[in-house]
Order: structure tokens, then C-alpha cells, then sequence
């Protein structure tokens, strides 16, 4: 199935609960709230049509510094029928919650650590929240657009960097 | 009272578990990993790896760089595989720009990408057979990997970290007799494999050590996401190369080694070495159809654009390094610096499941299925 | 007057460490103060022109009995913590006890008639072992490895694991 | 050989006054000092050659340098001279938290049970130390000293490493001493003797008259003996593909992880002392010690030495060999291949030998 036909087929099985996203991207993602995701992954996972068996890559995403909201780019593949989908969740910067898919898609495990890590965005039900790639007293989220770099790390002074060739 | 009343409380004899920690300083964690094993005495009851101690935020660096820029950042990442990793950025740029480039680009990229699958299989390999202790095979795959950097160090000077494959093309065109010069690898390199199967992959103790060891089930491993050789050691026909050809893989004829539970179970570590063993086969076969295809004429540079400033929009490609499905996502608001840049690493995704698979086995063991995972920290960490 | 020299030497050796064995608060200590103690008691034997017996001696006691005591050591006590101590504990009964068994064998020592003779020149006796073994203590011989067995039959079931 | 330096002291007559007891240290002394000399060199010796022939066997060419000066010597031969100097000059470090006096300890008690069987180990006809009424006995009990400065090390070292490299190898070294000591036992049932010339002097002869008369073409049960014997010995000396205990890849470095410099150097020539010690013992027990391998030819004491150095030589290169050519094996494996295969095997082979050597006699 290709983009359209999946998101029909959602469509069909969720009362029009979706629709594809008009935005300036022609985007071929589905956006959905955080509310919906837990029964869709479910539904994405297991329905016979689509057995979006393989998670190929969980993103986090910051819009930029002025825009409220931070979202998170799910990419799925299905190695049965080889098509590919992606689910896109926007969360408010003020209270970054999202259900977990931890349990239904393994890697989503670490992936879901990950955007924690970068992004601050919590995944509820996760059974192993915690960062990955930074030190557990790490100090705020690196990706977002905002981020302060450190001067300092226990005491260990960062160098600045050059601007130019020197 | 017979026999049976004599019953044994086996609680109370049982030892305490031991917090081992392998790594960050170990021999053979590939990298700085550490992993925290749980032991009671030599089976290890659970592990927790810890990562992130070559984490320098490779997405941030990109978002403060230019689309060209970032391609040395790429190369850092799997230092191992860096022409693929150069390649994976290159197709993932060209999709977003909607670049189509030469012919003549488009063999070169297949030849060095393969050249440099060879010895990055060697290096695993080679460090597999380390780690079950077998030391001399280790040598010998250097000794060959050492001519393919002879190779690449011959087309662009250096000798680990290319930055090559730009987006649009390639930094050179293959120098002078380059083509015969890998013919030539390639007739010497052939009969080495055979070398290497008598050596190690049929020797009775290394096939006792790794058959039917930290076995993979296929769906866990798809469930993880697991991809690559370590996939298709669990006997999944899964190549990005075939069965969503990128570039011009389409036009070569090769076969797709699964791990077919020779010595022990499907998915074991032997299956996943020995599609490896397999894959240095097939991608000679690839490299020798490429070498005898290849446009003589031709420019490389043709196709390169002046100022990389893709439009709005945002992609995700991902095509196959010897680890895997290296995966890109890249967000573009139009500026020449990249808004968002995801890799999604193949080896991050193998180490996520150390823990399903290697959990009840012995530390030799665990040892034994990190080294057939075949994970670069560097691009764990990123 | 050499070997005389050299027998106190082992004398002191078995008995200043087997003193060691006693007096040490660390349990390693006093196993491997114990090592010592067996190598001189294997010292003592070839005085004793019973060369077989000090190897046996080397082979059971130090590399079978006491790398099982050390083996158990390590594998019960926390292995997290090296300082494995033990305390004496009724040291006042203890020294009583102690005293009187020693004075009584020190009696028995000095007050027995012991009969000296010159030490015959005896080519080996490991031929000589071997025949009494073999021959003439043949049941007990066999009997012990009997026993021997079931204790290793019982030790291999008490260590498996599950049923 | 101390009685006869005895006998000789007694002669010289500014030695004769001394008391005897000094003579008699004297003499141990002079008599452990080459012997003491022999195992440094040995070391130095096998170092070399482990360097060299692993490099054959990897394809590349090991240590090389050009001429005298400051390179390596000619073909190298400087390099394990230059390593020792290095060893000897090392700084020494003892772990914080270690056990020191253990850990001091240790490499000594590993290093004495291995000299301490050069006592009994017959060089040729004449070079023998002592020739004990119990000689392979007490090769066998002596070399099982060494376990507890394992043991010692891997403990007192306060590291998790060296404790597991240290349980292995206890476990590791009392399971193989069995078979090694029944396939021992088959010999010794042939020869009636412990003595170690009587079980090389029946060593003489041919068989057929093509074979030499070895213990290893004796029969087939001694031939399956020697390689019972042989793979036991090379399992107590913790070589590849046993080297559990000191398995690099998973344990870092096992019992001598924290170990460095010149303690560390004592764990090497102990280890290199071993390796020429079993050698030296399946040579003299299986392949005829200092024995010609035709009757009569070459065989004076002279030869005597080059034929049980080539022998004991050929056998450290095969266990060189094996180590540049075999995975490790991993514990439970090597636990099975002793109580499941070895010991079952060895026991067989008793009955076997002792029924064939009823039937011919």
C-alpha cells in the first residue's frame, strides 16, 4: 500500500479520526495527538493489512525557538508487506508527554530513550526511563534550540570554540 | 521415612550475585562500552549497557554546519564503514534535492561502498575470532583489509575517514589504473576466503563456541529492529540492496546469505559471522560486475551542485552499511545548515538487544555475542 | 649436624606456621599460613625416609585440600569485601583446653621409653606401599575407595541444580 | 648431585673445616643457581621463539632490526632481552586496596613450585639434580604448588577479574591433574619404576625393529595415553586453547590483571618454566627422555642433551602452535572434555595396559 491507501485504510477503521496533514511541507505523514497513539501503534502493529511489524526510527524534533510545540517523527516499515508509514506527534514544549511504545515495538526502548535524552519529552509507561547518551546529572535537553551550552562540567571548563580559521 | 524426606533449602546455599563491569576499559567491548553483568557465579543473570562515552552530539554539530560540512561528521560516525556511511548521506541529500547523478558516479559509489564492506566484514571478523581468543585469524583479515586502505588511500589519500562521496558525486575520479588495481585485489582477495573458513569457521572449538550461542529469534530481531547481517543471520532474506535497490544496485546479480542454522540454531552468533563470511563472497561478485561495467568516460563533478540549499521538506532514506540499515532523517527549512539531522544508527539498534539475547549465558559467552553483533561505538554514541 | 640444622629448620617452619594458622584473623591467611604448615609436615616425612608419604602429602593436602579450603573461602564469604576475618572467640577455655592436651602429650613424649636404632638404608618404599596396599590391605583399600565414591556421588547430587 | 658435590667439597681442603651445614647450603646453592639460570633463559629463549614462530604463522615477520646499535639486533634477537631489562626496570605497583602481603606473595609461591620440579627432571644421562626413588611423583605433587599462588594472586589482587581467573584456574588445574596422572600411571605399570632414568632406560631398544621403543608405539592404549597426557598438560599450564584463567578477552588479563613489571615477570617465567616442564615430562615419559631415537647412534652424553632439548623443544613449539591456531574453549567445555572425555578414557586405558601387560608377560 502506498502512503494514501494507508491512511485511508486508518481512516476507514478510526471514523475519520485522522487527517493527512495540509501543512507548507507536502508532507506524507499522518499527524496525530498523543491521546490516539497507544491504540494506533496497537492497531498499526497488528492489523493484518498493515503489520507495521519493523520500527525504523523514532526522531525528535524542536521547531524552532519560537514555536510551542516539540514533536516527535515515528517511522514504520512493514517487512511483510514492504511498505513504510510515518506517524508524527506534536506535544507542547510545556508539558512533553507521550504515551510509550516501548512494549509494542522493542527498539522504541532505546529510540524513545533517546529523544529523553535530546529532547525532554516523556514517554509514559516506559519501563526504563532514563537518559542514554548523556551522564544521568546531565543538565538540559541539547537539542532543542534553545539549549544553553554549558561552560562548565563538575568544574571541567569547556573550551570555546574558534569561529573562524585562525 | 524414606529417601525422599531428605530435601535441601537450595535457597540458602545460594551464592550471592556478583556486579561485574565490563568495560568502559576492556579489551573487547569494541569501543568504550560499558556493559554492568549481573553473575551468579559464571552465568550472567542480566545486562545493562551503559553508552554514550564517545557522545560528542553529532545532530548538534550538524545543525551548526553546512550540507557539506556535515559529511566528515558522517565519516566519524562509523569509522569503520565510512565510504557507506558517505554513500547513506549522499542518497539521502540527493532524494531531498531531487539530484540524479552520472552513471559513472553512481559504479564508482558501488565499488568503493563495497571495497569498504569487505574490510569493515574483515574487521569483524577478525575481532570475532578475538573474542572467542582465536588471535592469528585477526591478522590475517588485517593483512587484507590493509590493502583495500592501500586502495582508498591510492583514490583520495586517506586511509579511514574518506569523505569521498560527496553529495551530487564523488571528490575524484578513480585515478589511473585504479580499476586494474582492484581487479588485482580482487583476484588475491577470492581465494583468501577459503582461508579464513579452514582457519576459523570450521574449526570444531569455535563452532562449539559460537553454534546455538546467544541465538536471535527472527522476530525479536525485527521487533529490535536489528538489521543487516546480525537480520539476516536470524534467516530473514533482507537487504536494502535488493529489495529496495538504491543506487544502481538493481543492475547486479548477487544472492542474499541468511543464516540457515548450519552448526546450530538459526540466528546464532556462527550464522551471524558466517553470513558475513558469505557477504565478503557476494560483494566480490558485486564489485567484479560493477569494475566490468563501468563507464571509462565521464564526469564526476557534473551533477554537484554549487550551493547545497534544499527545499522545504523533509526525508528519510536509509540504504545498507555492512552494519545494516543506516537510516537518515533530515529535516530542511530551506537554509544551507541543516534543521534537523537524524542518523539512525545499525549498531545502536544490534547493541539494544544484548540484553535479550545474551541474558543466561556465560560471560564468555556475552563476550563471544558482542563481538557477532559487530557494533562501532562511534556511531552508538554518535 | 647438617640435616640437623636443616630438621629444625622444617620444625620450625611446620610449627611457627600452624601457630600462624591458629593466631591469624584473616581466614586467607590462616590457609595459606596453613600451605607452609603442610609443606613442613612434608619435610618432616622425608626425615622420616618416607619419600612417598611427603609427596602424597604435597599432592592431596596442598593441591587438592587446601585449594578446596581456599576455593571455599572465596566462593561462600561476600566476595565484594577482601578483609575476610574471623575472631577467637573463648580464648580463656580455649588456652586451658590447649594446655592440657599439651602438657599430657609432652608428658607422654618425655615419659615413654623410646628404643633408638640406627635408621636402615631402605631403597624406597613405594614398592613397599604398593604391596600392602595390593595384598594385604586390599579390603580396606577398597573399601575406602567405595566410600569415597558415594561421597563424590553425594556431593555431585547435593550441587546440581533444580531436580 | 648435592651429595656428590659433598664428597667433592670434602676433598678441597679450605672447605673442610667449614661446618657442614654451610657446605651443604653451599652446595644447594651451586647446584640451584644454573638451574635457576636455565629457567631465566629458557624464558628468555621461548619468548623469542613464541614471538617468531607466531609471526610465521600470522604472515608477518615478528621482531626485526638491522645490524648491533640501538634496533633490536639482528632478526631481533635483542628483543626479549630488551623486554626483561624493561620488566626488571619497571615501576612497581601494588593496588591500593590489594592484599599486600598476598599479593607479594603470590608470584614467589607460583615461581618456586614451578623451579622446585627442575629438581627431579633428568637432562641427560648424567645431568639430574636428584634422582628420586619417587621422581615422576614427585614431579607430579610439586607442580601442584603453583595453583595456590594462582589462587593468591587472582585473590589478593581485590580485582573481580583476577578472582574469576582465579577460580577458573583452581578448578581448571585439580580437574586435569587426573587424567594427566592416570595416563601417567599407564607408564608406570610398564616400567615398575617412579624413578625417572629407569623409565627412560626402558625406553630402549626398537619395537619391530623399525620403531624406537617409546612409550607412545609401546601399545595403543600408551599411545592413546600420550595424548592424554599431552593436552592435560597443556590445560594445567594454562595455554591456549585453555588459558582460561588468564583469557585476555573476557578477563582482561584473569590472575595477573593487576600485576606489573618484575612480580609480573615471575608469572611469565613461571609460566614458560611450566611449558618446558610438561615439554620435558611427555618427552621423557612417552617419546624416550635423552634416548637416541636409533639404538646406538649419537648417544653419548653430549647427545644425550640435544636429543631430549629437541624433543622437549618440538613439543613447545606444538603447544606454540596450538595457541596461534585455536579459539578458546569456554569453561563448561572444558570442564566436560575433562570428566566426560578424558577421565573415562584415561581410566579405560589403565584397565587396557594392565590387561596387556598380563597377556605379554
Amino acid at each position: 500500500m502506498d502512503y494514501q491507501e494507508i491512511v485511508d485504510y486508518i481512516n476507514r477503521n478510526f471514523n475519520e479520526l485522522y487527517s493527512p496533514d495540509t501543512g507548507e511541507e507536502q508532507a506524507e505523514f499522518l499527524r496525530i495527538s498523543p491521546k490516539d497513539w497507544k491504540e494506533l501503534a496497537y492497531f498499526l502493529r497488528d492489523d493484518g493489512n498493515l503489520v507495521f511489524d519493523s520500527m525504523m526510527c523514532i526522531t525528535g524534533i524542536d521547531y524552532g525557538v519560537e514555536d510551542e510545540n516539540l514533536g516527535v517523527a515515528y517511522n514504520l516499515h512493514s517487512m511483510t508487506h514492504h511498505h513504510k508509514f510515518e506517524v508524527r506527534i506534536d506535544v507542547p514544549k510545556s508539558k512533553p508527554m507521550i504515551p510509550s511504545v516501548e512494549k509494542i515495538w522493542r527498539i522504541a526502548d532505546w529510540f524513545e530513550r533517546e529523544v529523553y535524552d535530546m529532547y525532554g519529552i516523556t514517554f509514559e509507561g516506559h519501563r526504563d526511563h532514563r537518559r542514554i547518551l548523556l551522564p544521568e546529572d546531565w543538565e538540559g535537553f541539547p537539542l532543542r534550540k534553545d539549549y544553553i551550552f554549558p561552560e562548565t562540567w563538575h568544574g571541567i571548563v569547556v573550551p570555546k570554540i574558534k569561529e573562524e580559521w585562525e | 521415612m524414606g529417601i525422599e524426606t531428605l530435601t535441601l533449602d537450595r535457597s540458602a546455599i545460594q551464592g550471592e550475585e556478583m556486579v561485574l563491569n565490563i568495560g568502559p576499559q576492556h579489551p573487547s567491548t569494541h569501543g568504550v562500552l560499558r556493559l554492568q553483568v549481573v553473575t551468579d557465579g559464571e552465568i550472567v543473570t542480566k545486562i545493562t549497557p551503559y553508552i554514550g562515552y564517545l557522545h560528542r552530539c553529532f545532530e548538534k554539530h550538524c545543525e551548526n554546519v553546512t550540507y557539506e560540512q556535515v559529511i566528515p561528521f558522517v565519516d566519524r560516525c562509523d569509522y569503520i564503514a565510512s565510504m557507506n556511511n558517505n554513500f547513506g548521506y549522499a542518497v539521502a541529500m540527493e532524494e531531498l534535492m531531487g539530484i540524479e547523478v552520472s552513471e559513472k558516479v553512481h559504479y564508482i559509489r558501488v565499488i568503493v561502498a563495497e571495497l569498504n564492506r569487505i574490510a569493515s566484514h574483515l574487521l569483524a571478523i577478525g575481532t570475532f575470532g578475538l573474542d572467542v581468543g582465536a588471535f592469528t585469524p585477526f591478522l590475517y583479515c588485517f593483512r587484507d583489509r590493509e590493502r583495500i586502505l592501500d586502495l582508498f588511500e591510492l583514490l583520495c589519500g586517506a586511509r579511514l575517514l574518506y569523505n569521498y562521496i560527496w553529495v551530487g558525486g564523488v571528490s575524484h575520479d578513480f585515478p589511473i589504473g585504479f580499476v586494474e588495481k582492484v581487479y588485482e585485489f580482487l583476484d588475491y582477495f577470492e581465494p583468501k576466503i577459503q582461508e579464513y573458513n579452514d582457519l576459523l569457521t570450521f574449526n570444531k572449538i569455535f563452532i562449539e563456541r559460537t553454534a546455538d550461542v546467544g541465538v536471535l529469534p527472527a522476530d525479536v530481531a525485527i521487533s529490535y529492529g536489528v538489521s543487516g547481517p546480525n537480520l539476516r543471520g536470524s534467516g530473514v532474506k533482507w537487504d536494502l540492496r535488493k529489495n529496495e535497490p538504491y543506487s544502481i544496485y538493481n543492475k547486479f546479480d548477487f544472492d542474499i546469505p541468511i543464516g540457515t542454522g548450519a552448526m546450530g540454531t538459526v540466528g546464532g552468533c556462527w550464522d551471524r559471522y558466517y553470513v558475513r563470511i558469505r557477504e565478503l563472497e557476494e560483494s566480490v561478485k558485486i564489485t567484479r560486475q560493477a569494475l566490468d561495467q563501468i563507464p571509462r568516460e565521464g564526469d564526476v563533478h557534473a551533477a554537484l551542485p554549487k550551493k547545497i540549499r534544499p527545499p522545504k521538506g523533509h526525508v528519510y532514506s536509509r540504504t545498507e552499511t555492512p552494519r545494516g540499515d543506516l537510516g537518515f532523517y533530515i529535516i530542511s527549512d530551506g537554509k544551507p545548515k541543516p534543521f534537523r539531522l537524524k542518523l539512525r544508527s545499525p549498531a545502536f539498534t544490534a547493541l539494544s538487544c544484548i540484553n535479550e539475547i545474551a541474558r543466561g549465558w556465560m560471560i564468555a559467552d556475552v563476550i563471544a555475542i558482542l563481538g557477532s553483533l559487530d557494533i562501532v561505538l562511534g556511531e552508538i554514541d554518535r | 649436624m647438617g640435616a640437623d640444622i636443616i630438621f629444625w629448620m622444617v620444625v620450625a617452619l611446620t610449627v611457627g606456621s600452624a601457630f600462624l594458622v591458629v593466631l591469624s584473623q584473616n581466614l586467607i591467611y590462616s590457609a595459606i599460613a596453613l600451605l607452609f604448615s603442610f609443606m613442613g609436615v612434608a619435610g618432616l616425612y622425608i626425615f622420616m625416609m618416607a619419600d612417598f608419604i611427603a609427596a602424597t602429602q604435597i599432592v592431596i593436602y596442598v593441591g587438592g585440600i587446601l585449594v578446596l579450603i581456599i576455593f571455599g573461602i572465596m566462593l561462600t564469604q561476600r566476595i565484594r569485601d577482601v578483609r575476610i576475618s574471623h575472631t577467637s572467640m573463648q580464648r580463656g577455655i580455649g588456652g586451658v583446653v590447649v594446655t592440657l592436651i599439651f602438657l599430657g602429650l609432652f608428658r607422654m613424649i618425655t615419659g615413654s621409653p623410646w628404643h633408638f636404632e640406627a635408621i636402615p638404608e631402605v631403597e624406597g618404599t613405594v614398592s613397599g606401599i604398593g604391596k600392602l596396599l595390593m595384598v594385604e590391605y586390599l579390603l580396606p583399600f577398597e573399601v575406602t575407595s567405595v566410600l569415597l565414591l558415594a561421597a563424590l556421588m553425594g556431593a555431585a547430587m547435593l550441587s546440581r541444580r533444580g531436580d | 648431585m648435592v651429595d656428590l658435590l659433598l664428597q667433592k667439597f670434602s676433598e678441597v681442603s679450605f672447605l673442610s673445616g667449614m661446618p657442614s651445614a654451610l657446605l651443604f647450603v653451599l652446595a644447594a646453592t651451586l647446584i640451584a643457581l644454573p638451574l635457576f639460570m636455565f629457567v631465566a633463559v629458557n624464558a628468555l629463549v621461548a619468548v623469542y621463539a613464541e614471538r617468531k614462530i607466531s609471526a610465521f604463522m600470522q604472515d608477518r615477520l615478528g621482531p626485526m632490526g638491522q645490524g648491533v646499535g640501538l634496533h633490536a639486533g639482528k632478526w631481533g634477537l635483542l628483543q626479549t632481552v630488551a623486554d626483561a631489562i624493561k620488566l626488571l626496570i619497571k615501576e612497581d605497583i601494588i593496588p591500593a586496596l590489594a592484599d599486600r602481603k598476598l599479593f607479594i606473595l603470590a608470584p614467589f609461591i607460583l615461581f618456586v613450585g614451578a623451579f622446585i620440579v627442575f629438581v627431579g627432571i633428568p637432562f641427560n644421562q648424567h645431568i639430574l639434580v636428584a634422582d628420586f626413588n619417587i621422581g615422576v611423583f614427585y614431579i607430579i605433587a610439586m607442580s601442584s604448588i603453583g595453583v595456590i599462588g594462582i589462587i593468591m594472586a587472582g585473590y589478593s589482587s581485590n580485582n573481580k577479574w583476577s578472582l574469576y581467573g582465579a577460580m577458573r584456574s583452581a578448578a581448571q588445574i585439580i580437574s586435569y591433574e587426573i587424567p594427566l596422572a592416570l595416563s601417567l600411571i599407564t607408564v608406570i605399570m610398564l616400567v615398575g619404576s617412579l624413578k625417572m632414568q629407569d623409565i627412560i632406560i626402558a625406553q630402549h631398544g626398537l619395537i619391530w625393529g623399525i620403531l624406537p621403543n617409546w612409550f607412545i608405539f609401546n601399545n595403543p592404549f600408551t599411545f592413546i595415553a600420550f595424548f592424554i597426557f599431552f593436552i592435560s598438560g597443556v590445560a594445567e599450564v594454562n595455554r591456549t586453547p585453555f588459558d582460561l584463567p588468564e583469557a585476555e578477552s573476557e578477563l582482561v588479563a584473569g590472575f595477573h590483571t593487576e600485576y606489573s613489571g618484575m612480580r609480573w615477570a615471575f608469572f611469565f617465567l613461571a609460566e614458560y618454566a611450566n611449558m618446558f616442564i610438561v615439554a620435558a615430562m611427555t618427552s621423557i615419559i612417552f617419546l624416550g627422555g635423552w634416548q637416541s631415537p636409533i639404538p646406538g647412534f649419537l648417544n653419548g652424553p653430549g647427545w644425550g642433551l640435544f636429543w631430549f632439548f629437541s624433543k622437549a623443544g618440538f613439543l613447545i613449539f606444538v603447544m606454540m602452535w596450538f595457541r596461534w591456531t585455536f579459539p578458546r574453549l569456554r569453561t563448561d567445555q572444558l570442564m566436560q572434555m575433562c570428566w566426560k572425555y578424558f577421565l573415562p578414557f584415561s581410566l579405560i586405558n589403565l584397565l587396557g595396559v594392565g590387561l596387556w601387560d598380563l597377556w605379554l608377560n
